[in-house]
């Protein structure tokens, strides 16, 4: 059976206006994984998110899901397979009360209304959202408006999750328990998840496997070390390195401290780093504030 | 009796042709004769007037009515190019949304507002004309904007509940628009046979498609005006559709009636 | 909605070249002049010339043909129409007649000639505004009415609208693709009911967009009415072009109608 | 004279739907400072600009600019002391072209056109937008919306410029440049800045203070170094430690490596790191790589 929840060859595609936004892009997702797209504005991460999705038709090349052309799903069939949830969650949250939203997917499926409640229920369940059922979306903050948003394509039980920017607006406790949450799904429900972002601190703890994108062509791809690892070229696509492998990174490029590899997470930062530190210097005392 | 014949044919030509081209409501360039298409114009112009010294007097009480007015004319006109599904015709047609504009910005502003929708699709969506701007600001904003308010505020008075009054709005500010368009057209083109037997042919060809597309026109109207009363109601208020109490302008108070 | 923004797109009207250097009130003098030009001609000759040098130039400042055609498609339906219709309602001699639904239909001579030449007039009318748009943009085209004694209320609504409605073309494939993805689409039912909340979508953004831009534009000094800056002289140089193109088309159209009588 | 750009007396704020947005809040902006609101989402940043700018009217409480109540300021005169700058630049770009719009300004002062011109010309060449001149503003990338929109305040020429998340939504290197820009505008031109913001990473290097807010009232204010000193706080307003800052607490706490103080920015962590680790192990050979 075909490993890949999406798969594409080669896509090319133009805006009716000639801008060529998609340069023969190759984007391939396995089953469970947790993939980012990571790129600066405007280098073509929602073209491609819509073209997964079957919104845009690309002038050349084609998308496989699960194995069989996009063509060749009925939008019933596609979008029970294939969730997608937009950046602004303004713009795709149409019912007045949470759980009326929610329906929404399900009820255009034409599920029996037992069935749609306990999907909504379920749906809102899995992104912690449970008790805001009966309130109004406009009273919602940003950071529920956004997890509403997931919920209302996760009532349609697809197995592919694609996220246009999800953590875009939040602030940090609201980014990382988005990305948690993302994290949940990937791994208890084992949902494939794909998201663009053009944050690059968090990543590298939860991606899989990432593809730098740049002016609509794949720069680089693979397991995050490996994408991090040519830091020139993550320049050139106006990113930068997270912020504490920067910090190590010049550590080593300037001042010859001896650092292996390179270290993107916190928690790596600082076993490198104790190791380079003598044991005499550190202090016994501040062990007792672990406890 | 060859005449009865032919006038048969002319409107099932009409029935089939006519409505097939997509922007029917739309009277093309070209078509209106410069005498008919000056009189539109001498409406238009008076109506248009009409809707900016509105414009002038309700933007100096409070500045806030400028971009309201010129959001909702946009809105309006995006919603115009949405096309909804049509099951007789087997395709889409497109809401004209004049009604929803009257609803929320009166008739003479949405006369206006109308006008620069009209010149934009003319300019560059090759719908309508220059020359035919007059006799379409006549049929789509004018026809439409106070057919439509007028019964919105009538079954309103009437007691009929908000949803009702914005779909019975909907539907006859879209059926004013083909009348008026029919009439334009007729005038236009009866040449040397009657005006009547050519009013009739071509209303009759319109009826059709027209009285599902006006029933849809009003279906979408009224979800266009609950979703706003579901979602921000305060919005309504603001307009002076509701209520008199506007919250968007704290420091001034009643709002931008 | 996809193929609306790529009619409505004024990208070709920003390249530079002769035509899009033009003061816009010439051009739209010309314009004008040459549509009434058109709807006075008695015969087809002349708004056929119009029609064919109009979509030349069209065709010159690089209008890609895909894009001219779709937006002659409509038009070019309703020009055929009237070819139609008037070649069978009017008119004495019969030219030739054949027997559809039970019914004898005859063509006639002047009836086609009316039906030629109406149909001769949209197209004609048509290709002049495409030209028109295809070189100005269109808030040359609002400055331009403006100088030729358009209100300035008027202009004012006219350059907002513009502005917003590219902002609220975004917001709808945003909306309408998010419905496609919940299935929102799926059946007329449901169709009608993604219209509406679409709608309803659009003109609450669009009213929330009114608050921020009233806000915004009282930060930069807006007391109720937006200036438009002072009007350019009109160049000498574009009046003699103004007198050269219309003594061109006053000499065609007077030249078509004189042979084709 | 007073030295305050800005000042207000405990200003309280409640929405006409009864939500209180802001409560007490005592807000100073000396002139030619760089200022910083950090809050989380929902906090009231945006609804204390607006306070400040004159746009909602406190229930309690005044706001003074430049020593005299905002309410004594004819509209003209106040914004010409004051611009704000929206966080969504569609808000802001109401005009058909770049040097329409950013004309909008000084046409509504009624100032002479070659005046006009000139002020346009330095405005957009100020933000680095000198080329867009003639562009349409929905043909420009977010980014480039965002510059237009500071150059048509700058247009004004306020002595006091406050930006709603002037960096939200931009990438990396588009957030990097935005800081600089704002930067240079407070150094160069004396421009008193305020800005509102949830990223923490890049404020310290900017910032000369930084008011922390939550929930509509001021948590803590002063120099970024004391703000961040108080990680727990930070910590309650859903906000976190700067990431390179994150490390070094991180290991100073759990392994009991001394580090004094609190590195806020990446250049002070290679500092306090470079004295704790002993030369021997640094490797001469990079060194080079320094050329
Ligand atoms: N409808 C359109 N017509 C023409 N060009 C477009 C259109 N939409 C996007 N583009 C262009 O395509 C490019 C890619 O856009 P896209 O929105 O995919 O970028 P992105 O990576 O999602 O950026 P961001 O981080 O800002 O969301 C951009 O340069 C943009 O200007
Ligand atoms: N018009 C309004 N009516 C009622 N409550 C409002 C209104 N606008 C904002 N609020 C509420 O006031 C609080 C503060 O909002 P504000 O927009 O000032 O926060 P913010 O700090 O700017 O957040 P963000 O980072 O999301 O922009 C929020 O809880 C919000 O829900
Ligand atoms: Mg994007
Ligand atoms: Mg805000």
């Amino acid at each position: 059976m075909n490993p890949f929840a999406l798969e594409t060859e080669a896509i090319s595609f133009a805006y009716p206006d000639g801008f060529v936004a998609l340069r023969e892009i190759v984007f391939r997702v396995k089953r469970g994984e947790f993939v980012a797209m990571l790129a600066s504005n405007g280098s073509g991460k929602t073209t491609l998110i819509k073209v997964l999705a079957g919104l845009l038709v690309p002038q050349s090349g084609s998308v496989k899901v699960d194995g069989r052309a996009i063509g060749e799903y009925s939008q019933a069939g596609l979008y029970q397979r294939l969730g997608l949830v937009f950046q602004n969650p303004n713009d795709q949250l149409f019912g007045a009360t949470v759980a009326e939203d929610v329906a929404f997917g399900p009820r255009n499926l034409g599920l029996p209304e037992a069935e749609v409640q306990c999907r909504v229920a379920e749906a809102l369940s899995a992104v912690g959202a449970g008790e805001l059922q009966d309130r109004a979306i406009h009273h919602l903050s940003f950071g529920q408006q956004k997890r509403v948003a997931i919920a209302g394509v996760l009532a349609m039980k697809p197995a592919i999750l694609i996220l246009d920017e999800p953590t875009a607006g939040l602030d940090p406790a609201g980014e990382h328990s988005m990305l948690r949450l993302l994290s949940s799904l990937n791994r208890e429900q084992g949902i494939t998840i794909v998201l663009a972002t053009h944050s690059v601190d968090t990543l590298p703890l939860f991606a899989d496997r990432i593809y730098l994108l740049n002016r609509g062509r794949v720069l680089k791809e693979g397991p995050s070390e490996e994408v991090f690892r040519d830091h020139e070229l993550i320049e050139s696509a106006s990113l930068r390195l997270p912020y504490v492998s920067r910090l190590l990174h010049e550590l080593k490029r300037f001042h010859g401290v001896p650092i292996e590899g390179l270290p993107l997470t916190l928690g790596e930062a600082r076993e490198q780093l104790l190791k380079l530190i003598p044991d005499e210097v550190i202090l016994p005392v501040i062990e007792e504030g672990r406890l | 009796m060859a005449k009865g014949r032919t006038d048969f044919l002319l409107l099932l030509t009409l029935a089939l042709a006519l409505p097939s081209t997509g922007q029917a409501m739309h009277i093309s360039e070209g078509i209106l004769p410069p005498k008919w298409a000056a009189l539109w114009y001498a409406i238009a112009i008076f109506f248009v007037a009409w809707g900016l010294r509105d414009l002038r007097v309700k933007s100096a009480r409070e500045p806030f009515f400028k971009p309201m007015v010129g959001l909702i004319g946009a809105a309006v006109f995006v919603i115009s190019c949405m096309p909804i599904p049509v099951p007789i015709a087997g395709t889409c047609s497109h809401p004209c949304g004049t009604g929803m504009a009257a609803i929320l910005i009166g008739p003479t502003l949405s006369v206006v507002v109308s006008s620069v929708a009209l010149l934009l699709q003319a300019l560059f969506l090759a719908h309508g004309g220059l020359t035919t701007l007059g006799g379409n600001i006549v049929s789509m904003g004018i026809a439409g904007a106070f057919t439509g308010w007028a019964v919105f505020r009538l079954s309103r008075r009437a007691g009929l509940s908000p949803w009702a009054a914005a779909f019975l709005c909907g539907m006859f500010s879209d059926w004013a628009t083909y009348a008026a368009t029919s009439f334009e057209l007729a005038s236009a083109l009866h040449g040397n046979s009657s005006f009547l037997h050519m009013f009739a042919a071509i209303g009759a060809s319109f009826l059709p498609t027209q009285l599902p597309l006006g029933i849809f026109e009003g279906v979408v109207t009224a979800g266009v005006y609950r979703f706003i009363a579901v979602r921000r109601p305060s919005l309504l208020e603001c307009l002076g559709v509701e209520a008199r109490r506007c919250p968007l302008v704290p420091q001034k108070t009643g709002g931008a009636k | 909605m996809s193929l609306l923004s790529e009619i409505f797109s004024d990208l070709f009207a920003r390249q530079d070249h002769i035509l899009t250097r033009m003061d816009p009130r010439t051009k739209l003098i010309i314009a004008l002049g040459a549509l009434c030009a058109v709807i006075f001609s008695r015969t087809a000759a002349f708004p056929l010339a119009v029609l064919v040098l109009c979509l030349a130039a069209t065709l010159a400042v690089g209008v890609p043909k895909r894009l001219l055609g779709l937006r002659l498609a409509a038009p070019l339906g309703i020009a055929l129409v009237l070819l139609v219709l008037q070649s069978v309602m009017a008119g004495t001699t019969p030219l030739w007649s054949f027997v559809a639904l039970g019914a004898k239909v005859t063509v006639t001579r002047e009836g086609l000639l009316v039906g030629l030449l109406l149909a001769s007039r949209v197209l004609a009318g048509v290709s002049v505004m495409l030209l028109l748009s295809a070189v100005t943009p269109a808030h040359r085209i609002f400055h331009a009415m403006r100088m030729l004694g358009a209100p300035q209320g008027w202009v004012e609504i006219a350059m907002l609208m513009y502005r917003y409605i590219f902002v609220l073309l975004d917001l709808t494939a945003e909306v309408v693709a998010a419905q496609k993805v919940r299935l929102g689409y799926a059946g007329m039912r449901r169709g009608l009911s993604s219209a509406g909340q679409l709608g309803g979508t659009v003109i609450l953004r669009a009213m929330d967009q009114a608050v921020s831009t009233n806000q915004a534009m009282r930060v930069r000094g807006y007391t109720g009415s937006i200036p438009l800056g002072p009007l350019p002289a009109f160049a000498a140089r574009e009046g003699w072009i103004l007198g050269a193109v219309g003594v061109a088309l006053a000499g065609l159209f007077f030249a078509t109608e004189a042979l084709c009588k």
